[in-house]
């Protein structure tokens, strides 16, 4: 197990390798971070002065060398944007991006696995149908619109929940499930798919012959088997949630990581956007050995081959 | 949904053994179209965005990029406030909510299509290829992957567009680039698991060349996850287009399109609902109509189910 | 959770401010880029800033120069002033301010060109302390705006003592002024809490706690309002204004702002634009008052001249003024050759003034134009601009941080001109050049107010109008919003 | 080896071995091998069928495969008329591939599910470029009437065949570049008997008219018996016994032999006994018993069975037994 | 009441395809007594496992029991509610599939899944579960059970796991199994093992046993009794010394005829020619005619009723007469 995790985590270099170089590249083609750190009445002097003192005018190989070799010590530079360290500003939004990532996979597996039981157990019934269709209308509902509705019912009209901003439990509520109906949608679909084919197998048929019941064939035996092709998606859905919930952030004046790229994004803030990317690569290789483990969990089989 | 028997409608009769015939390829494409009540709602659905996109300008009552501030933000016909000459309403800027829609089907379906078309190409191939030949291959594909499964979709967007400059062709390409990955990893599993079946060792004991089993034995065993993916993918890439024209990416007005229209809407959720809701409900109905069509042309590309559903 | 404060935009802030501690809670649509006053570059800081850190004098609600930290001061010569501060003044740490803060601030600012507000001290040589409450400013040449700089973003007080002893990663992690709110906390893209210095020099300030919320989008600004637990919110779309008026309590308070959206025309050889019938023709043939009254929900000014009154050297002759007349941009076109098809020109813009580029460009079609809509997602926006590189004609909104004309005109200087307008008026030029170091202060607003009748005939940017700022309160507040956009706490009067 | 075989033999296998790596553990580090096929060596004459039988599991299909160059050996040496298949190129392995044919054991999985059963038998006429056009259309229908399915089933996909018609699109395939050795795994395990008889009829009659040569596959010992001429007998990846057919059936010397002999059902309820069944733990491949493989089955096993592995050595002439006692002389056959 | 444990009679089960109702089950009947074995044998397709899964009540989605009766001891088994058939299964009436690796569920474990059917149908705690689900392990002659029951499926070896099938199935005690070809693809060796392992079990309980299979061999060596299915339909039933000296049905003859035997070796085998018709187009007349080397002009005109032949000998043939070995 230790030498799996060692081996799994030497994934991590190549891949931070790739991704370094990929956005070295990407962010300094996009343009001239000088331009936005200067006011509007900056003169050409200004600009090359800042250019001189960041050491944007030596080579480009230099510069990833230079790079590489701080990123290594942790050090990504210091951001344009807040003048402080880019990693501690990174990591400090960590916290803010997993609560709501797993709140709203929480959501999503709440929604998607009732709905993607059921449209299998009912296939090509109407039922199925109308879930087919619920989850196409999950899927391309815009989180903002999905959003700003929750808000308006639950926080201004009913004065449940609160509107927008981090806090307690019951700040995480919208959020999470704006972000969990989307996800649900493919969640079910798969579901859907992976247990009509578990369905078909030998083993739902022994399970039925011993006269247990139904609801126990479904959720018992179906189910974890059905549920080994989802925890895939998940992985991938997971990491997306981490770098990738600007609009849901946004709606929600939620302070995490994607707020943060985003903005850093925009105002060419290499340092933030170098130190996120490598994050979020950490966390897409983390999660690809926890999906491994979880696999192996579900499925004892995977032990032996 | 629909209440009529596909079978009666036509015309067969079960006792005639002629009938039970092998049926033409068109004509079995097709009676197996009719026969899926979710095949054809889909096909109807498509055909009917497809119509739209074609004779929009006959459909329109407007002209979409004609602009008319002070009857902005009119709501539809049924609403108070409406008025008989929008019935959909206007939008932000006074533009007619109808022609807008009829118009945006142009290029939200080009740009939804498209792009996804592009994004599968490249993760076909690529999951193909790391499935296939394994080791080395393998291990760099899924390595770059993971890397662009790291780096923030908007960076890869920004950077293209801002090399490349805006536009439909653009759009299509750098929505397709950033979304390559999740047709890799599925493709890559299908194909190990399709790799290990006797059928290709068939293959390859009769001597063709890797490229021949690639190609014909295992490409078209794996479509139908890709179709899968594919039909989700289309409302992705629809609202992706929003999002990008929300940062001032996507297409550039005075041409319309769907998530263009979404996202000129966002301000006005709270107010004026329709200018987001509307088209919305386009895209919710054009990939209704693709997932439909996609499930439905899956089981047609599967021969097994020529007896089954 | 963790982390988040409790307090604060807690549910029903009205009630909570009426009974023990009173929290004053302001929505805002970005955050803060950092507490160094220095390195900062956004009014959004600066509205939070101010109440931390003060400025030697400040500007009044009518942009009037009042003291601050300085209680008078002097001209010695073209090149020093003079500045007697306020005795007893502590920062948050009890440091007495002296002569020596003066001078470490303003220094660094003035000193290290990594800094985003270096470009506008760097004309100041060095700070002399003359004794401990007397400190001598001095300029590398007549500056007529120096007293400005002072009393803008980057002039903010900072403690030499306390820095030079922690350093300045330390003092940006617990920041500390002079100001009457002292820092708590600030979790960034969320909120920033201040709470209130008992020993502030002006006695004790209004609240217990002022809280800055950053909320992006704007529904969920208003949504925050109607539920009650912000008293302030500001940037509410123009499309909301109804709505919080309908809801009990709730109110709407506008004021102009520092900023004036306007098209820039390059008058470059060979460019449609340049020539002068046809930048008159666009002119006339957009219609400014339609465009404020809808789009903009009627909250805005037409204006001929983006030196707004409050702004040195305004001429008000040409304020909430506005020509249209399509019928003669027309025949302006037909005069200018443009005779069937119409001229063809690009419209840049960045993508948060799409909507007002998109009824300009319908406008200009309407009159025979033929626009080309080039929507810039706002840093490509940003770089292109700082680059010249745009075609013949862009939209943007430009502000004035020093309530000067000199600050709207210096892009029309020839130097500063080339490449973006390629505007070139020996006459303009020479008045512009005069009144740069010019420190009689009459005849230096003559100078403006002449450039800006001609710069109103030749064009080399279409005003479409002032913006306005429009905030939404609670009933708990009383608030007056400034043309500066900042929110002073102690300005702010609890209704209660 | 065999005296009764004369001439140069079409393959001859040397000291054959595939050992899969074994991982084990939840991570999956390499902690043995699982030796499927163990040192093998036997000849097959042109024109004959050797019959391999063995319990699930002994390495049959995998000794198949490495033959037809689909698996590809640990150890040990194949020679294909005479020439040594390890030391030919990739391009020439696939140009030898078309003299050496394996027909799978699962008739369904062995065919793509998504091409028509014409493109499947044409497949190898085009790789190989033997056929084009009109030609390749003829070719593939004469070789479809060959196997006994009409022209008509041509454009249909595998699945709407049955498991018999589905086998003999596989042999079809196998047929079009006329090898000269056809593996056949199991050809007729998933088979119900009535099909069963076709096939072997249909082997039998493709041989004699083709001069084909078969190593024949499975583990029914009555169509084992009905189709080969000698017979292997394998247990846990090595040859404990090989025989003419005949003789193996009249004087098994090896008890595992014996065993399977005395455990097939017959099929006629006058002769029905008590099946002397096997007790004993069937052992792992992956950490096969150490000395005879069987021992741990064994009702004869001795105290050297334990400790010694026992050699494949010639009994009688052309039988050939692994086994410390042999049992020709102590059993009685029927 | 009668003695009989099993009494199928008429029984119609038909699936619903794109090209109308198919039958699958066309009208089969017959019986199974206690401690009696009956063998189904026929060509594959020709209804044996439907049959079988009928009398569970676990025909899957588009197939359907139309018609008939199932008569378990005189009760009605298609006339139960589902919750009572749910009683019966794997309690009365157990089952054991083909395919061993998938038919038991991969990630449970071996303990976990029978004790799952004890459970289920006695009340006994989980700890007594186990105890029995090991009793049952060594039942079935699996060495080292206690250390089996936490063992998964991959674990073990296709003859264990269809041992395991066996133990699950006879956990309860039932009046009925059946066993759906529990021995195709194992090793002969292994094959014995298990069926005399049904056949010691079925002696000691009574247990009636219903067992599909292709293998002529084990019919006769196992079978009290023979059904021949042939297109959805019983075609010959009888004794197992009656059917193999003296077959009726031109099918069954050739299906004998078509056994290599390792007594005698023949050059060619007599295959019968031709395929199973396809359900959907059936032939008319005795849907054997095609195939039949005795068809007449009659055969493809009248569809035969099965009629004695002998004392509990009852074959579906016109020519009936005619046919001999
Ligand atoms: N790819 C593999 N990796 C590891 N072990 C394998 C692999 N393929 C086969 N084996 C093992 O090798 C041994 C021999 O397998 P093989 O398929 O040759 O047996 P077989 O004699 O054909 O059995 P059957 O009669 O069931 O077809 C078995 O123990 C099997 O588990
Ligand atoms: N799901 C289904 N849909 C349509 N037809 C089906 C379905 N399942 C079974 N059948 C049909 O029912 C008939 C009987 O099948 P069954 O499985 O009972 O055959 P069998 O006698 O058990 O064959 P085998 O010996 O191959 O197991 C076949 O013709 C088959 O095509
Ligand atoms: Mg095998
Ligand atoms: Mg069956």
């Amino acid at each position: 197990m230790k030498t799996y995790i060692a081996k799994s985590l030497l994934q991590v270099i190549p891949v931070l390798l790739i991704v370094s170089l990929i956005v070295f590249i990407l962010v300094r083609v996009t343009g001239d971070p000088v331009a936005l750190m200067l006011p509007e009445t900056a003169t050409a002097e200004d600009r090359a002065v800042l250019t001189q003192a960041l050491g944007l005018d030596q080579p480009l190989y230099t510069q990833y060398i230079k790079f590489i070799g701080s990123a290594l010590q942790g050090d990504f530079g210091t951001s344009f944007r807040y003048g402080e360290s880019a990693l501690p500003l990174v990591l400090e939004r960590l916290p803010a991006s997993f609560e709501l990532a797993v709140a709203a996979m929480i959501f999503a597996v709440i929604i998607a696995v009732p709905l993607g039981v059921i449209s299998a157990v009912k296939r090509n019934t109407f039922m199925d149908l109308i879930i087919s269709s619920l989850s196409v209308v999950g899927k391309a509902m815009p989180n903002f619109w999905m959003g700003i509705m929750l808000i308006l019912l639950f926080s201004v009209m009913l004065g449940m929940l609160p509107v927008s901003g981090r806090g307690g439990m019951e700040h995480l509520i919208l959020p999470a499930f704006t972000l969990g109906v989307g996800l649900s949608a493919q969640m079910t679909r798969l579901i859907r798919s992976s247990m009509l084919d578990i369905l078909n197998q030998d083993y739902i048929r022994t399970a039925r012959s011993k006269g247990i019941f139904e609801i126990v064939v479904i959720g018992k035996h179906a189910f974890r088997n059905g549920l080994i092709p989802v925890v895939t998606i998940m992985s991938l859905q997971f990491t997306s949630l981490i770098g990738g919930t600007l609009i849901t952030e946004t709606v929600f004046a939620w302070p995490g990581l994607g707020q943060l790229l985003v903005v850093a994004v925009n105002t060419h803030d290499m340092a933030i956007v170098q130190a996120a990317v490598f994050v979020i690569a950490l966390i897409v290789v983390i999660s690809n050995i926890l999906t491994d483990i979880v696999y192996r969990l579900l499925d004892p089989r995977i032990k032996y081959n | 949904m629909a209440g009529i028997n596909p079978i009666q409608a036509l015309g067969s009769d079960p006792d005639n053994p002629k009938q039970t015939l092998r049926l033409s390829a068109i004509g079995r494409v097709w009676k197996q179209l009719l026969r899926s009540k979710t095949g054809t709602v889909g096909a109807v659905l498509i055909l009917l965005v497809s119509l739209t996109a074609l004779f929009a300008p006959l459909l329109a009552t407007h002209n979409p990029a004609d602009i008319d501030p002070l009857n902005r933000l009119k709501p539809p016909i049924w609403l108070a406030g409406g008025v008989s000459e929008h019935w959909l309403g206007t939008d932000n800027l006074g533009r007619d909510m109808w022609s807008r829609i009829v118009y945006g089907a142009r290029v939200s379906l080009i740009v939804g299509i498209g792009a996804v078309l592009v994004s599968g190409t490249i993760g076909a191939i690529l999951g193909l290829l790391a499935g296939f030949y394994g080791k080395w291959v393998d291990a760099v594909i899924m390595r770059v992957a993971d890397a662009f499964l790291a780096i923030p979709a908007i960076l890869l967007m920004l950077v293209v567009l801002a090399v490349v400059g805006p536009g439909m062709t653009t759009l299509i390409f750098v929505i397709g680039v950033t979304n390559w990955v999740a047709y890799t990893r599925v493709v890559r599993g299908e194909v190990l698991s399709i790799k290990e079946r006797d059928f290709v060792k068939a293959a390859k004991a009769i001597g063709s060349k890797n490229s021949r089993i690639l190609l014909k034995h295992i490409l078209p065993n794996v479509l139908s996850s890709f179709i899968v993916i594919s039909g989700m993918n289309v409302a992705t890439t629809i609202i992706m287009e929003a999002s990008l024209s929300f940062l001032g990416l996507g297409i550039t007005p005075p041409a319309v399109s769907w998530g263009g229209m979404l996202s000129d809407g966002r301000q006005y959720v709270a107010t004026s609902w329709w200018v987001a809701t509307f088209p919305g409900l386009a895209i919710t109905i054009t990939v209704l109509g693709v997932i439909f069509l996609g499930d439905w042309l899956r089981d047609v590309l599967d021969p097994h189910m020529k007896a089954k559903e | 959770g963790c982390g988040a404060p409790s307090t604060g935009g807690s549910k029903d802030s009205a009630a909570s401010t009426s009974t023990d501690s009173k929290v004053l809670t302001i929505a805002n649509a970005t955050d803060i880029e950092s507490f160094d006053p220095h390195n900062n570059n956004n009014t959004a800081s600066e509205a939070v800033l101010v109440n931390v850190f003060d400025y030697l004098l400040k500007n009044d609600s009518q942009q009037k120069k009042v003291p601050g930290l300085a209680t008078s001061w002097e001209k010695v010569n073209d090149t020093t002033w003079r500045f007697h501060l306020r005795e007893g003044v502590t920062f948050h740490n009890g440091d007495p301010f002296t002569a020596e803060d003066v001078k470490y601030t303003i220094e660094r600012v003035a000193k290290d060109n990594t800094l985003k507000q270096n470009s506008y001290f760097k004309n100041i040589k060095e700070v002399k302390v003359v004794d401990e409450h007397t400190a001598d400013i001095i300029t590398d040449g007549p500056d007529p705006l120096l007293l400005n700089r002072l009393s803008k973003m980057g002039a903010g007080i900072l403690p030499s003592k306390y820095i030079e002893k922690n350093g300045i990663e330390a003092f940006l992690k617990n920041p500390i002024g002079t100001g009457p709110y002292k820092f708590s906390q600030w979790i960034k893209d969320d909120r920033v809490v201040l709470v209130k210095n008992d020993k502030y020099y002006e006695g004790q300030p209004k609240w217990d706690q002022v809280v800055f919320r950053s909320i992006p989008e704007a529904s969920t600004r208003v949504s925050e309002l109607l539920a009650g637990s912000v008293d302030i919110a500001s940037g509410i779309p123009s499309t909301d204004v109804a709505r919080i008026q309908g809801e009990d309590g709730k109110k709407i308070v506008k004021a102009p702002i520092q900023r004036v959206l306007q098209l820039i025309l390059r008058q470059s050889q060979g460019s449609v634009t340049a020539n002068p019938k046809v930048r008159e023709a666009i002119d006339l043939a957009i219609d400014k008052k339609g465009i404020v009254d809808s789009i903009a929900g009627g909250a805005g000014i037409v204006t001929r001249t983006s030196v707004t009154p409050g702004n040195f050297g305004a001429d008000p002759s040409l304020y909430e003024k506005t020509l249209y007349d399509p019928a003669k941009a027309k025949e302006l076109l037909q005069q200018a050759g443009y005779a069937g098809a119409g001229p063809e020109l690009t419209l840049s813009v960045s993508s948060i003034y799409k909507e007002y580029a998109e009824v300009v460009a319908a406008m200009l079609n309407k009159e025979g134009f033929k626009i080309k809509l080039d929507v810039l997602e706002p840093s490509a926006f940003s770089e292109r601009y700082s680059s010249k590189s745009f075609k013949e004609m862009f939209m943007i909104g430009i502000g004035n941080s020093l309530f000067d004309a000199s600050n709207n005109y210096n892009r029309y200087l020839l130097e500063e001109a080339k490449g973006e307008t390629d505007y070139n008026n020996p006459k303009v030029e020479k008045l512009l050049q005069h009144a740069l170091t010019n420190l009689d202060t009459a005849s230096r607003e003559k100078e403006y107010q002449q450039v800006q009748q001609i710069l109103a005939e030749d064009r080399p940017a279409v005003y479409l109008f002032q913006m306005e700022g429009i905030y939404g309160t609670g009933n708990g507040v009383n608030f007056q919003p400034r043309s500066d956009e900042m929110f002073y706490a102690e300005d702010i009067a609890s209704a209660k | 080896m065999s005296e009764t075989a004369q001439g140069t033999p079409l393959l001859e296998v040397n000291g054959l071995k595939k050992y899969y790596p074994m991982k084990k553990g939840w991570f999956s580090q390499k902690s043995g091998y699982v030796r499927a096929v163990d040192d093998l060596s036997f000849k097959v004459m042109p024109g004959e069928t050797l019959g391999i039988v063995g319990e699930s599991g002994c390495g049959k299909s995998t000794t198949g495969q490495m033959i037809t160059q689909l698996l590809e050996p640990t150890a040990g040496e194949i020679r294909f008329q005479g020439q040594s298949l390890s030391d030919l190129t990739d391009e020439e392995v696939r140009k030898v591939r078309r003299d050496l044919q394996f027909v799978f054991q699962d008739p369904y999985s062995s065919l793509n599910p998504r091409m028509k059963v014409f493109d499947i038998v044409a497949e190898p006429l085009q790789v190989h470029g033997i056929a084009k056009g009109k030609e390749l259309k003829a070719e593939v229908f004469r070789l479809l009437q060959t196997v006994g399915l009409g022209a008509h089933l041509a454009d249909r996909h595998p699945h709407e065949f049955s498991g018999g018609q589905r086998q003999r699109i596989g042999i079809a395939r196998a047929l079009a570049m006329k090898p000269k050795l056809i593996v056949c795994d199991e050809p007729v395990s998933a088979l119900d008997v009535s099909i069963q008889a076709q096939i072997l009829n249909l082997l039998k009659e493709l041989q004699q008219q083709f001069e084909l040569t078969y190593i024949f596959i499975a583990h029914g010992l009555p169509s084992v018996k009905h189709i080969s001429d000698r017979i292997a007998v394998m247990y846990l990846g090595k040859i404990v016994e090989l025989a003419d057919r005949d003789e193996l059936f009249a004087r098994p010397q090896h008890p595992y032999t014996k065993a399977l002999l005395d455990a097939v059902p017959v099929p006629d309820p006058r002769l029905r006994k008590e099946r002397i069944t096997l007790t004993g733990e069937i052992p792992n491949p992956a950490n096969p018993p150490l000395g005879c493989t069987f021992h741990t089955r064994c009702p004869y096993a001795q105290e050297i069975c334990r400790g010694q592995s026992p050699l494949l050595e010639e009994h009688t002439p052309g039988h050939v037994a692994a086994c410390h006692f042999p049992l020709q002389k102590q059993m009685a056959h029927e | 009441m009668s003695t009989k444990l099993l009494e199928v009679n008429q029984l119609k089960t038909y699936f619903k395809t794109e090209d109308g109702m198919v039958p699958s089950v066309n009208g089969v009947s017959f019986t199974v007594n206690p401690g009696e074995t009956l063998a189904i044998v026929g060509e594959s397709g020709s209804g044996k496992s439907v049959t079988s899964l009928s009398i569970m009540g676990l025909v899957a989605a588009p197939g359907k029991v139309v018609g008939g009766e199932i008569l378990l001891e005189g009760r009605d088994l298609l006339q139960l509610s589902k919750g009572e058939m749910r009683k019966y299964r794997g309690n009365e009436i157990s089952m054991i599939f083909q395919e061993p690796m998938n038919s038991l569920n991969p990630v449970f474990t071996i303990g976990n899944q029978i004790s799952e059917v004890i459970r289920q149908h006695q009340k006994l705690s989980k700890a007594e579960a186990r105890e029995k689900s090991i009793e049952m392990l060594e039942r079935v002659g699996i060495p080292g059970a206690s250390k089996v029951v936490g063992y998964f499926p991959h674990q073990l070896s296709g003859g264990m796991r269809q041992r395991v099938m066996i133990a699950m199935a006879l956990a309860c005690r039932p009046k009925l199994l059946i066993a759906d070809e529990p021995t195709t693809a194992l090793d002969v060796t292994i094959q014995a093992q298990i069926l005399n392992l049904i056949h010691r079990l079925s002696k000691e309980e009574n247990t009636g046993i219903i067992l599909i299979t292709h293998d002529l061999g084990v019919v006769a060596e196992m079978a009290d009794r023979v059904v021949v299915m042939y297109a959805g339909e019983v075609v010959e039933e009888a004794n197992v010394f009656d059917l193999f000296e003296k077959p009726g049905h031109p099918y069954t003859i050739g299906l004998l005829g078509s056994l290599p035997k390792l007594t005698e070796q023949r050059e060619w085998l007599d295959s019968i020619p031709g395929t199973v018709p396809n359900m959907m187009q059936m032939p008319s007349g005795c849907p054997f005619h095609p195939r039949c080397p005795y068809a007449q002009e009659q055969c493809t005109q009248v569809h035969p009723e099965i009629q004695a032949k002998d004392q509990g000998h009852y074959v579906r043939c016109l020519r009936m007469e005619e046919v001999s070995v």
